[in-house]
């Protein structure tokens, strides 16, 4: 037995003597936990999916505390999705992704920049937050605003309002969404004309749509709804009619392809109203009673208005200008003297206004022959039935089954607004907002959205939302703050941000001219909260992991479809890395150690009109306590309840859906109008022009952004600013000053990625198409051939602000003057592997014009050359 | 060259006995007088792999792809671009043969 | 009873979670789906069409895959009373003459198994053990894989005497048939007049892909431009 | 005899532990201050002692912030091609192996030996922190069984340990080590790399000795 010892001892030579650090009660009290690990049985979670904003219904089947598999919700199918697409069905490789972030970590080498290492060295929770709260203490203490606060589907994981009041208490007014990356363009045109925003086709009763460049069978808000009830409408004989320059998934399965020239839809649709007024497709009823069709515009583009403000009207039975109250009947067209002054109705206006855009004068620009525009336009008009009825549950209602849908396709350019509003326009002309059948509004009405802008300057916001800059911006201007902060002097902001926190958000990798988004993050201390090491985090200085969708707590209020609403749930399931906190838990520690722990609570409780149970200051919460808290306001049941099912809804009465809208809010003397007419635009053009007479910045910035000289200056913030859409709105910046480029770049969104930014490491995602791991150059056989370009040929697109390369796909399902690149591919993050780093970052060449109205990012107005990259 | 490669074939596989028709050597195979391949291989120089090319003649670009080389349209590899659509594979060269009545074994029948 | 499946092409948006699904389900070895879609252009500029065609196993009833298997002597590949095609693993011997005679593309080849995250361990999924997996899914180097209409979902059915459940009750349907956002995918015993399958193969004119080969595929299709 | 085999299991329980810490946290100054004391009281030495003494020279502030970032790169897994790959049995011995099953397997074993899923280690537990620590507390299972006269059981323990050693750790960690030997430029890791094979081998020298000995009683 000596030897023994002795050869061991030897062995081990002088590091036995270390046998000391080794703690013998640390042994003693380890070896008490440790549990013995068992085999379970298969058993289902119904839960939310989060893979993107479509919150559809899942079934999570686990065995053995794994997850095994990923169904779709059999019971949400009432409510909103039948199936799940590729992204929700593989989710569990999200949260099993071996590239996970599983400990904080902290920058060690200060130079920040694509390739340079971060050298992140990991550390604790506690020394995490330290580090985090005492810089949000200091920041606080001397001037809060210097705080940005950034999420992106971080909204979507929890709903918005937690953060909202993060940064209220806080007291910054710098929390930013990232809407105009997508859609804002769409919602304000929404808000100004109706006062709300979100509205959907009446797709069960719909016989005519025309979709405007949205591809909804891949990527859109409310897919996963969208896609099955128009698939089992075009079984019902709806006409399908895609406008768009790329043959879409949703395009191959429509009725009609009209590849239209990229930016002109604008042409095409207010083409369209010409052909509907001059058939007379018109219904005037609508008119008169829901839009201000009828109000007396003056020659300066105003309405006249009496001592009280009110806009008047030309009562015909009175023969004088009067407010459209009860007993008033207005004159629909019409021109007026009064006062000396020539007054026209609005109506008028329009006619007056799209009389010489007939088919014919925009054939040529739009790429569509005019035969097949004024097509569509009767066929659209003559679908619309225009003085219709149905009867439905016993109640009578308009009928008018067209509508006319969009989402990128009119909103991601530099006149995003005014191309929506286009549509509307066509929409209102035939009756069909709120019409059974037809364009469906939803929370019509509110006021401040359809009021001219304050045109607030110097700006609050680092994004310049709602700021003579972007005055009718109601959503945040994502794209815009990296550029406030590069210069912060030149847009006139006060104060100079030193601290950015991203939550669930890779923004500067998706938005426009996106190599130069990243410069500005050099310069602030960031904080990244997030799954993935993603770019952002990439320029972080303290990362803080975060838990997934099957990992964490929820909530967001499902979308709303025309027949149901629902609050929508997700809980932990499984948590695999064994992540002690999720992102709300993140926010409750900062808060506590940077001191704002209570005012948080109470903005929570306000925010969200917490009434029973609600937040209460001092004491400590979970995540569970706080989505018991707002799942009992929100459901009016306890959490326990909710997690059965995974969300909580109800069906609505053909009442609420047809009569608590427009009917309401709109129909009728005395009543606010739809904006057929935006009058708005023409005051906050007004205050626009004032303020930029006063400061000189305002238009230098103006002068940046749309390359104009200081003599058109003024007539552009008009013609951007005007209140109907003009043929000017066709032509955004680039179309006007990148001559030198001769073809159309569009940006569009596939299945397998869009919305999440993490599919990238999923190898299921990267598996499902010979395709799907990386993004091709689509270019139509014609061209490619001009330029001697063959199918997989490496080429280079190459616009205004830089190149890429990108791997040539010959196809005759795009334009021959346009080319077509996906986003969401080329990531670079040092901790992604080869495998997901594959394709083309497109966003890095695209130009940055946003729209003057919306404050929406321009991701479709670019213009590139092309050609075969050498060797 | 076309009757030198076949009697390398018949080398190969150990039957050097007079010229026979192809149908005869269909039968023998079918017969089990010619094994095709001890480990059924059909990888390049492999006994079915010769049976193809050098006794039938057939064009590499029947089963293959350019492209890819290394690829063969039998195994079929993911990203081969598709070219027979509405399947991934094209075997309507192989009907001429494996069709019932024709010269091969019987793969594919006429009902 | 005799499974079948029906894919209608009209309404199939390409969004290929069916293939996800597949994989997901059926422990997806890299470069082996049993589930793919064929995407394919017809026509030129401007009057141009995109169709998306899902692929998988057809189970014939004269499988080709299974005479080339019974010729070489292996014997693997049978066809069971419920229609469905199956290989046996145990008796597989990795010669692939299968892949060269089936004219869909189905029989995938396994050469090895590799993780789904390449050159990093293995996620708790794929740890999930062999005797927690079905037979089907008890994949090892040098065997023949492919679509077994999710054989182990349908046997779970019979066991539980819930074959009239197949393809209505979600437990019991293949999981590319459950996913489908648009329905464009069922399953079912088609000698049963009130099957969802028997009734669209009557009204819709579902066509079968090949026929020239005479394999009587059990895969029905609603085509777009007809039959093929 | 008894009493020798006690002693021995101490030490080989701290030592185990102490070797655990090094791969589950990054050293902090305290830490390497007590080691470096601890050195200064010894002469006798072999090359891991050396390396990690050596490593222990300079400014021990510095030093520790720079070991955080090397024990991140080598041991975390932070990306592809920025250090080893990750110190977990199931990624060294999972390629080309039939069913990836490693860490259920290790798991079972733990649990088979009495012992469990161990809840302080947030890794998973093929991390090869994890298994030494696991190592560290069956070993501290045979102690107490020296202690308290329970020896079958003792005997029986030594086995399981000379069995993990054979059928998981020795298999693959120092493979692990001698990458990190190779590639890492910290003296300290490489002195643990070194350490920590040199100690597996013995260790699974001296209970092979050892139980032949016993059983041969």
């Amino acid at each position: 037995m000596g030897i023994t010892r002795r050869s061991f001892l030897k062995g081990l030579g002088a590091f036995s003597a270390l046998a000391s650090l080794g703690g013998l009660s640390e042994i003693a009290r380890a070896s008490k936990r440790v549990k013995p690990f068992r085999e379970g049985d298969v058993r289902y979670f119904y839960s939310t999916c989060k893979m993107c904003v479509n919150f559809c219904g899942i079934k999570v089947k686990l065995q053995n505390g794994v997850i095994r598999a990923i169904y779709p919700d059999e019971r949400r199918a009432d409510f909103y999705n039948i199936g799940n697409c590729p992204k929700g069905v593989s989710g569990l490789f999200n949260t099993y992704n071996p590239y996970r972030l599983k400990k904080p970590l902290k920058r060690t080498n200060p130079k920040k920049g694509p390739n340079e290492d971060p050298k992140w060295v990991e550390i604790s929770w506690e020394e995490a937050f330290e580090i985090v709260a005492r810089k949000l203490k200091k920041i606080r203490e001397e001037d809060p605003r210097k705080l940005v606060w950034h999420h992106g589907h971080g909204k979507y994981l929890l709903d918005d309002e937690w953060m909202k009041a993060f940064t209220s208490a806080f007291g910054t007014p710098n929390m930013v969404h990232r809407t105009t990356t997508c859609e804002a363009a769409k919602h304000v045109s929404d808000e100004l004309t109706w006062g709300g925003h979100e509205p959907l086709p009446d797709l069960e009763y719909c016989n005519y749509l025309i979709n405007m460049g949205g591809n909804y069978f891949e990527a859109d808000q409310w897919a996963r709804w969208l896609d099955h009830t128009t698939i089992f409408a075009k079984e019902r004989g709806m006409k399908l009619v895609s406008v768009e320059p790329r043959l879409s998934n949703l395009a191959a399965k429509a009725d009609e392809w009209v590849p239209i020239r990229p930016g002109k839809d604008v042409l095409f649709l207010l083409a369209m109203a010409n052909v509907l007024i001059e058939k007379g497709y018109v219904d005037r009823e609508f008119l008169l009673n829901y839009t201000n069709a009828s109000f007396l515009v003056g020659e300066d583009g105003k309405f006249l208005r009496n001592d009280r403000g009110e806009p008047l009207v030309w009562d015909v039975k009175t023969d004088s200008p009067r407010p459209y109250v009860e007993g008033v009947k207005p004159a629909l067209e019409g021109s007026f003297k009064i006062g000396g002054k020539t007054y026209r109705t609005v109506f008028q206006v329009l006619k007056d206004h799209v009389k010489d855009i007939t088919p014919e004068s925009v054939a040529e620009e739009c790429g569509v022959p005019a035969e097949q525009i004024r097509r569509i336009a009767v066929e659209f008009g003559e679908n619309a039935r225009i003085g219709s009825t149905i009867v439905l549950d016993g109640k009578r209602l308009r009928y008018r089954p067209v509508a006319i849908y969009t989402f990128r396709g009119l909103t991601a350019k530099e006149y995003g607004s005014q191309n929506c509003r286009s549509a509307l326009i066509v929409m209102q002309l035939v009756g069909a907002l709120d019409a059974v059948g037809g364009f469906l509004l939803h929370k019509p009405g509110k006021k401040s959205y359809m009021e001219p802008s304050k045109c607030e300057y110097p700006p609050q916001r680092v994004d310049l939302k709602k700021s003579v800059f972007l005055p009718h911006a109601h959503h945040d201007v994502a794209q815009q703050v990296m550029f406030t902060l590069l210069d912060p002097k030149k847009y006139g902001l006060e104060y100079e941000p030193e601290m950015q926190i991203f939550f669930a958000t890779n923004r500067p990798f998706s938005t426009s001219d996106a190599k130069k988004q990243f410069e500005a993050l050099k310069k602030t201390f960031n904080v990244v909260i997030d799954i993935c090491m993603t770019e952002t985090a990439w320029y972080a200085d303290i990362v803080f992991p975060d838990r997934t969708y099957l990992e964490a707590f929820g909530y967001y209020s499902g979308r709303w479809t025309p027949h149901a609403r629902y609050h929508t749930l997700h809980y932990p399931i499984v948590n695999p890395y064994r992540i002690p906190y999720q992102n709300l838990e993140i926010m409750f520690e900062l808060s506590k150690r940077a001191g704002f722990y209570d005012e948080f609570l109470e903005k929570i409780n306000e925010k969200f009109k917490f009434k029973n149970p609600k937040f209460v200051k001092g004491r400590d919460y979970t995540a569970r306590d706080a989505f018991e808290i707002l799942w009992r306001n929100k459901a009016k049941e306890p959490l326990k309840k909710g997690m059965k099912r995974g969300f909580k809804g109800r069906l609505v009465s053909v009442e609420e859906r047809y009569l608590s809208g427009a009917e309401k809010v709109f129909k009728g003397p005395g009543k606010p109008k739809i904006h057929l007419y935006c009058e708005e635009l023409v005051q906050t053009a007004d205050r626009v022009i004032q303020t930029m007479r006063k400061h000189k910045r305002v238009r230098e910035v103006f002068k940046d952004w749309y390359e104009l000289g200081d003599s058109e200056m003024e007539d552009f913030i008009r013609m951007k600013l005007s209140p109907l859409p003009r043929k000017e709105h066709a032509y955004p910046t680039p179309h006007r000053r990148a001559k030198d480029f001769p073809l159309h770049l569009i940006t569009f969104k596939r299945m397998y990625r869009n919305q999440s930014g993490y599919c990238n490491v999923n190898p299921i995602l990267n598996h499902v198409a010979h395709n799907s791991d990386h993004n091709e150059v689509w270019i139509n056989p014609k061209t490619a051939k001009e330029h001697g370009i063959k199918e997989g040929d490496t080429v280079i697109v190459e616009s205004r602000v830089g190149k890429v390369k990108g791997i040539a796909k010959l196809t005759h399902g795009i334009r021959p003057d346009t080319v077509g690149i996906s986003y969401h591919y080329g990531h670079w993050s040092g901790d992604y592997p080869e495998w997901a780093r594959k394709g083309t970052w497109v966003n890095q060449i695209i130009e940055y014009h946003p729209d003057l109205v919306s404050g929406m990012n321009s991701f479709n107005d670019t213009k590139v050359r092309i050609y075969k990259a050498e060797g | 060259m076309w009757l030198l490669a076949f009697v390398l074939l018949l080398f190969s596989i150990g039957y050097s006995q007079e010229f026979k028709s192809l149908e005869d050597i269909a039968k023998l195979i079918r017969e089990g007088k010619i094994k095709v391949g001890k480990d059924y291989t059909m990888s390049f120089g492999g006994r079915f792999h010769n049976i193809h090319t050098k006794v039938i003649g057939m064009d590499c670009s029947a089963c293959h792809l350019n492209k890819y080389p290394k690829d063969f349209l039998y195994i079929r590899r993911y990203k081969v671009p598709v070219r027979g659509a509405p399947g991934v594979v094209d075997r309507s060269m192989c009907i001429s043969c494996h069709k019932g009545g024709k010269v091969a074994t019987q793969w594919y029948t006429t009902r | 009873m005799k499974l079948v499946r029906v894919i209608d092409t009209k309404r199939c948006i390409g969004c290929r979670a069916c293939v996800a699904a597949c994989m997901v389900e059926n422990f997806y070895n890299p470069g082996d789906p049993w589930n793919f879609v064929v995407e394919y252009e017809q026509g030129e500029f401007p009057n141009v069409r995109r169709v998306f065609v899902p692929m998988n196993c057809m189970h014939c009833e004269n499988p080709p895959c299974q005479k080339a298997c019974d010729y070489v002597g292996a014997h693997a590949i049978y066809k069971n009373e419920f229609g469905v095609v199956l290989i046996d693993y145990d008796k597989c011997i990795g010669c692939r003459y299968c892949i060269a005679v089936c004219p869909y593309g189905a029989p995938q080849y396994v050469e090895k198994l590799e993780p789904l995250f390449p050159n990093e361990s293995f996620t708790p999924y794929e740890r999930i053990p062999e005797e927690n997996r079905h037979e089907v899914h008890r994949f090892r180097p040098n065997i023949v894989t492919k679509c077994t209409f999710c054989w182990h979902r349908i046997e779970k059915a019979i066991k539980e005497n819930k074959e009239h459940l197949i393809g209505v009750h979600p437990e019991y349907t293949p999981a590319c048939d459950l996913v489908c956002p648009v329905d464009a995918r069922f399953f079912g015993d088609i000698e049963n007049p009130d099957s969802k399958v028997a009734k669209i193969v009557g009204e819709k004119k579902a066509a079968q892909l090949k026929k020239e080969f005479g394999t009587r595929p059990q895969v029905y299709y609603i085509l777009e431009g007809g039959d093929y | 005899m008894i009493e020798e085999l006690k002693e021995n299991a101490e030490l080989r329980s701290r030592l185990y532990w102490l070797l655990s810490r090094l791969y589950l946290e990054r050293p902090t100054y305290q830490f390497l201050l007590s080691l470096k004391e601890k050195l200064n009281e010894i002469e006798d030495s072999s090359e891991g002692v050396e390396l990690i003494r050596e490593s222990l020279k300079g400014e021990l502030q510095e030093l520790s912030e720079r070991l955080g970032v090397e024990f991140t790169r080598l041991f975390r897994g932070i990306k592809e091609g920025y250090g080893p790959p990750p110190p977990y049995e199931s990624v060294y011995m999972g390629e080309g192996r039939v069913m990836g099953e490693t860490t259920l397997v290790v798991l079972r074993f733990y649990t088979e030996s009495g012992l469990g899923l161990m809840e302080d280690i947030e890794d998973p537990q093929d991390y090869i922190g994890a298994e030494l620590r696991f190592m560290s507390l069956l070993i501290y299972r045979e102690l107490e069984g020296w202690e308290t006269g329970k020896k079958r059981e003792a005997f029986n323990t030594m086995k399981r340990e000379k069995e993990f050693l054979e059928k998981h750790m020795l298999r693959w960690v120092p493979k692990f080590c001698e990458l990190v030997e190779g590639e890492s430029g910290e003296d300290f890791y490489r002195g643990v790399a070194v350490l920590t094979k040199e100690f597996l081998t013995s260790d699974y020298d001296y209970l092979s000795e050892v139980i032949s000995e016993l059983s041969a009683l």
